[in-house]
């Protein structure tokens, strides 16, 4: 999929007609076949936007900064980066005005490998949500199918998950880029920065990790759209989709199918219940 | 620096008995903050507090470990010795050592010890993130608001009323009274129900401390308990009821006539009315929807006959607030459609009648003059088949609840029927006979009995016109077989249902509602008239379907409520409630949505100092705020904190173990 | 000083390491979620000591690790008293296999740093304790520019020994310390000085692989210019891309900021130092709530002038190396490199 | 006691960490967080109608069941707890009207994301105790110490050990 023109013609229409101050698309890299997020606030720089299956970041992260936070912003979404832009303006972090948003048809992104994405080829909704404009021919909703690795792992033993988890957070060096690079990270002050250690573990040991990785997929059980920027900018290389995954799973079998982001208005499975949730777990 | 006092109690054998209380004294005076540690026989006693009062002064103490029963038990009694001490009540932190230690582990002396160790170690943890805590008053305004104007909302603003509390009753028809202004008579002692009504109506009208608002809607209610603001939208009457003395004789000249829907539209009104003859107020008002002078702008008959030219056709809506405390809401219930039992005919055939219909007829002063007769051919009916359960407990097409009062009045209108035609006959289709109540059971006997009605138990298949009369085919379980009754009258008695408005005027006070619409109580046994929204509560069947005594009781209910609320000029309320880190809060809104009693409100703060930039935070109104802590644990930034309960207390409770 | 070079090949240098291995507590990259980290290693086969540098941390956690023990305290009734911890600053002799050249410059760098003021023990233990054994890369990383900057990666002294493989399918071990000369002497591989050639096929091999750099920057300029430009405008445009997700700060071999916690449970506790990185908004936060930095592009601003200018007027080095390392992580593909010569080249 | 000794000759092993084995007489530590108007209410039941369970629960307060944030309990587990019990009000019977429904969406994500990173799932465990059920509150503690200590003392992702 290129969808360059498009977007260019778009966003020199939205400079155009002063509907937007910023705009936020994907770049080429100057020395390979990656694109970099691309914030222009000057339409001489409209040619340089591109978009194909390269353009992977999930750009919704760019309306939590505070010079773009009230802005009018024109961006590129995919079917992921749209149900996080959903939750953002149901969450009250965007306006729904101050956004102008070309929805594209995803067809799934290539990683550095070359090959489809692990999270595009499990997408539920390739198709933006929400969108302003529409890109591409919508291929509707896919059928949930669980996580590979999610159900390699749950065959494991349990020491041997725990041995592997623990390597995980062993190489977490807790640089938090994993927070910052998620959409949907945006508290004004995050709770594992706060330097009261008797609430938080503020230390770089295993330990400290797991409580902060714990902690943080919690806070997005239920909010998650698996766009896994965070494991893009993880430089350690972590698997962290493992944990959102696994919540995803649980909430999708245990709470009504409930997928983050899919309709209007919806805050993820925490701030709704149902009656008839399952009590079997509980004495 | 923290200087902690540790007291730790015998309580007679009851403690001491197992834990080693001496010994857990001296492990207490091992920690850093722990000042003094002592022992007693019975703390709660008053040379127990004594000792805790003398310690506080002498050790200049920041807080107080009591080590003993359940705080459940005393914590009130040492709160009130560290206020004495003049120590803030809320830097206090009970160890339950008796109830979680020594007398459920009598057998393990040991175990039991170093529990009560551990136990007082978290105490001391907690108390050491104890904040001085202040009890909030609320100042009250002692007015009551009371929608709607029938038996519910008279008896609930009479009771506030008499206690010389100022009420406010809003109803949004011409007149109070209600339904049980259209009854005739009522069960089980067949007392006329306007005899019973329309002097507690009159009481209302006359009382000093009742402001009566005819004709007018609540369109708005703000704020919280013992403070809300209400705007109350006063429908154009285009009648000027401060100089109109209520002579009638508009209505006489109206040449408009409109069906009358006080008579179940049996017979017609005029387009300028008072609904009923002892309608309170007993003012006319001008229905827009008919009137030729507001629709087509000729006629105005009404204001040429008018001698104190009351009639005003350039009125219009206005809206007034007022400022309230409290608020009952007793919007009462609205009558099941039958349509759609086609099978009955329903619709078809005249002579098929609901039963409000039938009580109007079967009134003194109703459409009939009292008299029941056909619609068809107006002849009076020999045989009359009443059907029960008519929406009533029918999933497929009505609804799952029992309408409670179908039983009873039913019973009423065969008796009343064999009064008013001594030759007649009734029959009466029924699934069960559920009369629970003072009297009741003997009341339907007198109908089985005294008036010979005929109870058939079973379901109506078929009803089909025969000539004139309407053949009634059913089931007779007892028998076991299909009957046909020859009916000149069919009485449907229909299901009453929640008023349709309901769900917007829940929406509009913030209180809850169930799925039929019906307004849903704090709690099904304990909290029967409160709402979940603190000062809001419920009387008669806006909550669930009721009888006139069940529906007075829980007016006068109502009434104690409102004055136990108003009993003080402030309301005191426990401190340890939510509280807003504006820094922290990033306005995701989600402690709003949890929230279950609308405590939290957004509000619009500047984004640095100075900066003209606005950023949304939410907002806890601590009028409302009951502490359950749901917002706190939903707030990612950690923006809330529950006072007494906060996350620094709870990890010092965790990591001192 | 460059000591004497021995010429081998693959095998002679496998068994090179292996003694090495056998011998002294050796740690070398070793793959981990497709990432290479220093990491202990008990044989040859478990790492790769010519990792591709785009996918190797740096070699500073064996020296400033991610997170250390700093004291253990105990409170009672007696008060606070305060303890050492269990944790070992490195005793016995440890050996770096595979270590990048950049990545030794930047310990030499931040020697300069730890030796002055405060003088930090335990990474001077640590220091004196290692030798580093570096292999030459062959080709530049696309984000590499170690030798537009102000040393001589040829030549550099950073490591004690150099490995170069070169252009002829021979390898070179070269001297490069005296450390390294005694450690070679004492190695079983055979000592005498190699054919006459092994300079020039040395520097024939640094040429090519000079020549494979994609970045270049004439060093002396930018870092001239950046000293008048504190007040540029630049730093807000080339931060507005940033997310500020501190990645570069971590992974960095010469960044060194560093925050305190600590760790409770009952009535005893350990103080920890952590990495931290001047890119967190909190970093500079003071008691009382006053922030220097609070906006994104100062904390850049802090960040580039600091590597290129501040610690270079302080100590006479360059703070950043050139490894590239920060581009390659970001999530956003900011460089460092891209940055200073966009704000030195308005 | 017999209990105890018995379990020190049978050598209790810790599921999390096999290798590692209970030091002698070693008891577990169980961090209990009650509702106060329901579970609460209800131990002070257990111990006004002298119903004896075993020591090892260790009783913290909560105005409600929505009140536990899910971190207290990731917390409890890595400082000094060897197993997590949390109790509230039946559902329907939440003095708070819908918290403990809120809760329990949470306990559940929580409890099976536990045991994916490598906790055994009988190290955290709820239950629903109104204030009548004194006796039940005894037989759910017996039943939850039980549990634990046939897991064995808790290592995994524990702080340092000081």
């Amino acid at each position: 999929m290129d969808y360059s023109k498009q977007i260019q013609e778009i966003a020199s229409k939205l400079f155009a007609e002063n509907k937007i101050d910023y705009f936020v698309g994907y770049k080429q890299n100057s020395f390979d076949d990656s694109q970099v997020p691309f914030l222009i606030t000057d339409p001489a720089e409209i040619p340089k936007l591109v978009f194909t299956d390269r353009s992977v970041f999930n750009l919704a992260n760019y309306l939590k900064p505070d010079h773009t936070k009230r802005k009018r912003v024109g961006l590129v979404v995919k079917g992921c980066d749209s149900r996080a832009l959903n939750l953002l303006l149901t969450e009250g972090q965007v306006k729904r005005e101050n956004v102008y948003i070309i929805g594209v048809c995803c067809e799934g992104v290539l990683n550095d490998k070359r090959e489809k994405a692990q999270n595009c080829v499990e997408c539920v909704m390739p198709d933006p949500v929400v969108y302003d404009e529409m890109l591409g021919t919508p291929s509707g909703k896919k059928k949930y199918t669980v996580n590979v690795d999610i159900k390699e792992l749950a065959k494991m033993a349990l020491n041997e998950r725990a041995d592997y988890f623990e390597s995980i957070f062993e190489n977490c060096i807790r640089c938090n880029a994993c927070r910052h690079s998620c959409p949907l990270c945006y508290c004004a002050k995050c709770c594992l920065d706060q330097e009261t250690s008797t609430l938080y573990h503020g230390a770089n040991t295993s330990s400290g990790a797991m409580h902060a990785l714990m902690t943080w997929s919690l806070h997005l059980a239920g909010r998650c759209v698996d766009c896994r920027n965070c494991e893009k900018a993880c430089p350690s290389h972590l698997p962290l989709h493992l944990l959102h995954k696994q919540n995803e799973n649980v909430i999708y079998e245990n709470f009504q199918q409930h997928l983050a982001g899919m309709e209007k208005d919806d805050r993820g499975a925490f701030y709704k219940y149902s009656l008839s949730d399952p009590d079997d777990f509980i004495l | 620096m923290a200087r902690v006092g540790v007291f730790v109690c015998y309580c007679g054998a009851n403690i001491a008995g197992v834990v080693d209380v001496p010994a857990v004294v001296q492990e207490a005076k091992k920690i850093k903050e722990v000042k003094i540690a002592i022992e007693y026989k019975y703390m709660c006693s008053d040379p127990g507090q004594q000792m805790i009062r003398d310690a506080i002064v002498q050790n200049r103490l920041t807080s107080v470990v009591v080590a003993a029963c359940s705080p459940r038990m005393h914590e009130k009694t040492f709160r009130k010795a560290l206020s004495d001490a003049g120590m803030n009540p809320y830097m206090l932190e009970v160890a339950n050592i008796r109830e979680h230690s020594s007398w459920v582990h009598q057998k393990d002396k040991k175990a039991a010890t170093d529990k009560a160790i551990d136990l007082i170690r978290m105490a001391i943890g907690k108390s050491i993130a104890n904040e001085q805590l202040h009890e909030i008053s609320v100042p009250v305004t002692k007015r009551a608001l009371v929608i709607g104007g029938g038996i519910a909302g008279i008896q609930a603003a009479l009771d506030i009323a008499d206690a010389r509390i100022p009420v406010t009753l809003v109803e949004k028809s011409p007149s109070i009274g209600g339904r049980m202004a259209q009854l005739d008579e009522t069960f089980p002692t067949l007392d006329c129900s306007q005899c019973i009504l329309t002097p507690k109506m009159v009481d209302v009208a006359s009382h000093p401390y009742i402001e009566l608002i005819p004709y007018s809607e609540v369109i708005e209610l703000d704020g919280y308990v013992g403070n809300y603001k209400a705007k109350i939208k006063k429908k154009a009457s285009y009648v000027d009821f401060s100089t109109c003395t209520g002579c009638g004789t508009c209505t006489q000249k109206c040449p408009v006539k409109v069906p009358n829907e006080f008579n179940m539209n049996l017979d017609k009104r005029k387009a300028i009315y008072t609904p009923f003859p002892q309608a309170v107020p007993n003012k006319p008002v001008i229905d827009a929807e008919h009137c030729t002078m507001l629709l087509k702008g000729k006629c105005g008959i009404c204001a040429k006959f008018c001698e104190k030219g009351s009639i005003n056709f350039k009125m219009v809506d206005e809206v007034i607030e007022r400022e309230i405390g409290a608020v009952v809401i007793a919007t009462g219930y609205d009558l099941w459609d039958p349509k759609p039992y086609e099978e009955y005919g329903v619709g078809r055939y005249k002579d098929i009648i609901t039963s409000l219909e039938f009580e109007r007829m079967v009134s003194a002063s109703g459409p009939t003059n009292g008299v029941p007769i056909r619609p068809s051919d107006g002849k009076v009916p020999r045989n009359v088949v009443f059907i029960k359960c008519i929406g009533s407990r029918d999933e497929a097409k009505g609804i799952e609840y029992c309408s409670k009062i179908c039983c009873m009045y039913t019973a009423k209108h065969a008796i009343l029927l064999h009064h008013k035609v001594h030759d007649s006959h009734a029959y009466i289709f029924y699934m069960d006979i559920r009369a629970a109540g003072k009297g009741y059971e003997e009341f339907v006997k007198r109908a089985q009995v005294e008036t010979a009605a005929t109870y058939l138990r079973g379901r109506v298949s078929k009803i089909y016109k025969k000539g004139d009369k309407l053949m009634v085919r059913g089931e007779d379980a007892q028998i076991g077989q299909v009957v046909e009754v020859e009916a000149d009258l069919v009485v449907l008695a229909t299901a009453i249902t929640a008023p349709k408005d309901n769900p917007a005027l829940a929406r509009l006070l913030g209180v809850s509602y169930d799925k039929y619409g019906y307004l849903s109580e704090a709690h099904p046994k304990l909290r029967p008239v409160e709402t979940a929204k603190a000062g809001i509560f419920l009387a008669g069947c806006t909550q669930a379907p009721k009888d006139i005594p069940d529906t007075v009781a829980q007016a006068s209910a109502c009434a104690a409520k409102v004055c136990g609320l108003f009993s003080g000029d402030t309301m005191k309320k426990d401190p340890m409630i939510s509280t807003i880190n504006n820094e922290f809060c990033s306005g995701c809104q989600n402690c709003v949505k949890v929230c279950p009693y609308q405590a939290i409100v957004t509000e619009e703060i500047p984004l640095g100092p100075g900066s003209k930039e606005m950023r949304i935070v939410a907002k806890i109104n601590e009028g409302v705020c009951q502490g359950c802590g749901s917002c706190v644990a939903v707030c990612r930034s950690m923006a809330i904190s529950l006072a007494g309960f906060t996350d620094p207390q709870i990890i010092n409770e965790i990591v001192a173990i | 000083m460059n000591g004497f070079i021995i010429e081998t090949d693959k095998t002679g240098l496998q068994k090179f390491y292996e003694e090495i291995i056998g011998k002294f507590e050796t740690y070398a990259p070793v793959e981990k979620f497709g990432k290479y980290d220093y990491k202990k290693v008990s044989k040859l086969g478990e790492c790769d000591p010519d990792s591709p540098i785009e996918m190797t941390m740096s070699v500073k956690p064996l020296f400033f690790p991610k997170t250390a023990k700093v004291m253990k305290f105990k409170e009672d009734n007696t008060g606070t008293t305060v303890s050492e911890t269990d944790e070992d600053p490195l005793t016995g002799q440890r050996v770096i296999l595979g270590v990048k050249h950049c990545d030794a410059r930047g310990l030499q760098v931040l020697d300069q740093v730890y030796k002055w003021d405060y003088i930090d023990t335990d990474y001077q233990k640590r220091r004196k304790n290692t030798l580093i054994i570096s292999t030459r890369c062959n080709k530049a990383g696309t984000q590499c520019f170690c030798t537009s900057l102000d040393y001589d990666v040829e030549n550099s002294d950073a490591h004690d020994i150099r490995i170069v493989n070169g252009l002829n399918g021979k390898i070179y071990i070269q001297a490069v310390t005296e450390k390294g000369e005694t450690f070679l002497k004492a190695s079983s591989i055979k000592h005498q000085a190699s054919a006459s050639n092994a300079t020039e096929e040395l520097s024939k091999q640094y040429k090519s692989f000079e020549s494979s750099f994609r970045l270049k920057m004439n060093y002396s300029e930018v870092n001239a210019k950046l000293q008048k430009l504190f007040d540029s405008p630049e730093f807000e445009t080339i931060s507005s891309n940033c997310i500020g997700c501190n990645t570069c700060a971590f992974i960095c071999p010469t960044c060194h900021c560093f925050k305190i916690t600590d760790e409770r449970i009952k009535d005893t506790g350990v103080r920890y130092k952590s990495y931290d990185s001047c890119n967190n908004g909190y970093f500079t936060l003071m008691a009382g709530g006053h922030n220097p930095r609070p906006v994104k592009y100062r904390r850049w601003r802090q960040r580039a002038l600091h590597k290129f200018v501040y610690y270079k007027e302080r100590f006479g080095m360059n703070l950043c190396v050139g490894c590239g390392r920060c581009a390659i992580s970001c999530p956003v593909n900011i460089s460092i490199f891209d940055v200073v010569n966009q704000v030195a080249n308005v | 006691m017999e209990t105890e000794v018995k379990e020190v000759k049978e050598k209790i092993v810790s599921v999390e960490n096999p290798g590692i084995t209970a030091p002698n007489g070693w008891q577990p530590v169980i961090i209990g967080i009650l509702c106060n108007w329901c579970s609460y209410a209800g131990s002070d039941l257990t111990g006004t109608s002298r119903i004896q369970y075993p020591p090892n629960i260790r009783i913290i307060r909560v105005p409600c069941s929505s009140r536990v944030d899910p971190w207290f309990i990731i917390k409890s587990l890595q400082t000094t707890a060897d197993g997590v019990l949390i109790s509230g009000c039946h559902p329907g019977d939440c003095h708070y009207i819908s918290g403990n429904y809120y809760a329990r969406r949470r306990f559940l994500v929580t409890k099976k994301l536990l045991n994916f990173v490598g906790y055994h799932e009988n190290r955290v465990q709820f239950s629903w105790v109104s204030a009548a059920e004194g006796p039940k509150f005894a037989k759910v503690v017996a039943k939850v110490t039980e549990d634990i200590k046939k897991l064995g003392p808790l290592y995994r992702y524990k702080k340092e050990n000081f």
